[in-house]
């Protein structure tokens, strides 16, 4: 059985529902649905955010998430993956991204999620740059993301 | 070959793409990197941080010391940051 | 900051997306959202289900969902809880049960959101009773959800 | 006290709850359960499997050998399967 794999980027806002439902209406095979969205966040006082540009290497990124739902769907027995990125300027509370497992256990569609994630922030080729009262910048890559993307590959 | 800029990369060398054909001495994505610093004080700005600098070749992301042979689209841009 | 934590127990379906919109509307301080829907499975064949049946402790589970909530609060830095838990008749594919986690950073939102489930799993008075076409049975419990919960207490 | 029983607990004992004054000997939550087994034969085949079988004293989770001295409300049930 081949297991759905939905990939979009997109300017516009999703609809995690939506995806849900499309992911699962009418099966009956499916256990556990998890979903992660990513929001756009303001900060406070004088590091507040006014909006959020998102840059993309269009081709690559469809390519590159896409590489990482194979994977996840080799690793884990999961009965669906929909990944929905945005690009363009964003403002604080809109969304950014959504990852959504669908899986019979809830181990599989947690673990997978999480994989895709870290993935995702790591080697998907997006870029954030930020505005704020003191002018625009780009987001610096954290350390941290790298070591939860590596503790994939530790086992 | 299509060479592609992102992010502060693309900011710094003043365009998104251009196509170049680099010398037979350039064998890998660092040798390329170098070659291009040379290019002029734009591109030497844009590369100044050449280990900080992610590349991918024809849509896949590669390390410093991949050939370069046979590609036909290459691409520099600072380690990641969407999700 | 007190964190909003949601508890309910219901009879009826829930809306992971207007829980979603109840926690984070106005808020400009949350980056990750982490849910888990729960969902009715048939199975297939002769060991189909028709129908489960959701018996609860009432005052006990809204308790006890309430100490593992406070705890994940305590462990982790979150922005908010929904947890809601339908009980009586259910069939294939209808939702049973919802985590709805919300935080700055991802890693916090996930991991309570699998501490919360792995809890739930083990010591939320719940007992599900499937009917099949040669009669109900009780679900037993399974080891590995006691594994799951443990391995929150061994590091 | 009030005794309460869930799932098949409460379905082999015939009832969901009742009010009882076990003796002063009745010390734990085990000897509880012993005690319940001897008023006849559906206590007996509820808790023939004692050791499975969980309980909880005013709404919390307690282990056998926890006294009931003091409980207004005990809980006898087999292993969560909720979630």
């Amino acid at each position: 059985m081949s297991v759905p794999v939905t990939i979009r980027l997109q300017e516009g806002d999703f609809d995690v529902a939506a995806e849900t439902a499309a992911l699962t209406r009418g099966r009956t095979d499916i256990g556990a649905v998890v979903s992660f969205v990513g929001v756009c966040r303001g900060g406070e006082g004088e590091t507040a955010i006014s909006a959020m540009t998102l840059e993309h290497y269009p081709g690559m990124a469809e390519e590159e998430i896409r590489r990482h739902a194979d994977e996840a769907i080799a690793r884990w027995p999961l009965a669906g993956v929909t990944i929905i990125h945005r690009f363009g300027r964003l403002t604080p509370g809109e969304n950014i991204m959504m990852v959504l497992t669908v899986s019979q256990h809830r181990a599989a569609a947690f673990e997978a999620a999480q994989f895709l994630m870290d993935y995702l922030k790591t080697s998907a080729p997006f870029w954030k740059r930020e505005e704020r009262a003191g002018g625009a910048a780009w987001v610096e890559a954290r350390g941290e993301d790298d070591a939860a993307a590596a503790r994939w590959t530790e086992r | 070959m299509r060479i592609l800029y992102f992010a502060w990369v693309r900011e710094r060398v003043g365009k998104a793409e251009e196509t170049l054909e680099p010398p037979a001495s350039v064998v890998t994505v660092s040798d390329l990197m170098q070659w291009l610093s040379s290019r002029g004080e734009e591109y030497a700005h844009a590369f100044e941080q050449a280990k900080v600098i992610r590349a991918a070749i024809d849509k896949r992301h590669v390390k410093p010391d991949t050939a370069i042979g046979g590609a036909k689209e290459i691409a520099f841009f600072p380690p990641m940051t969407g999700g």
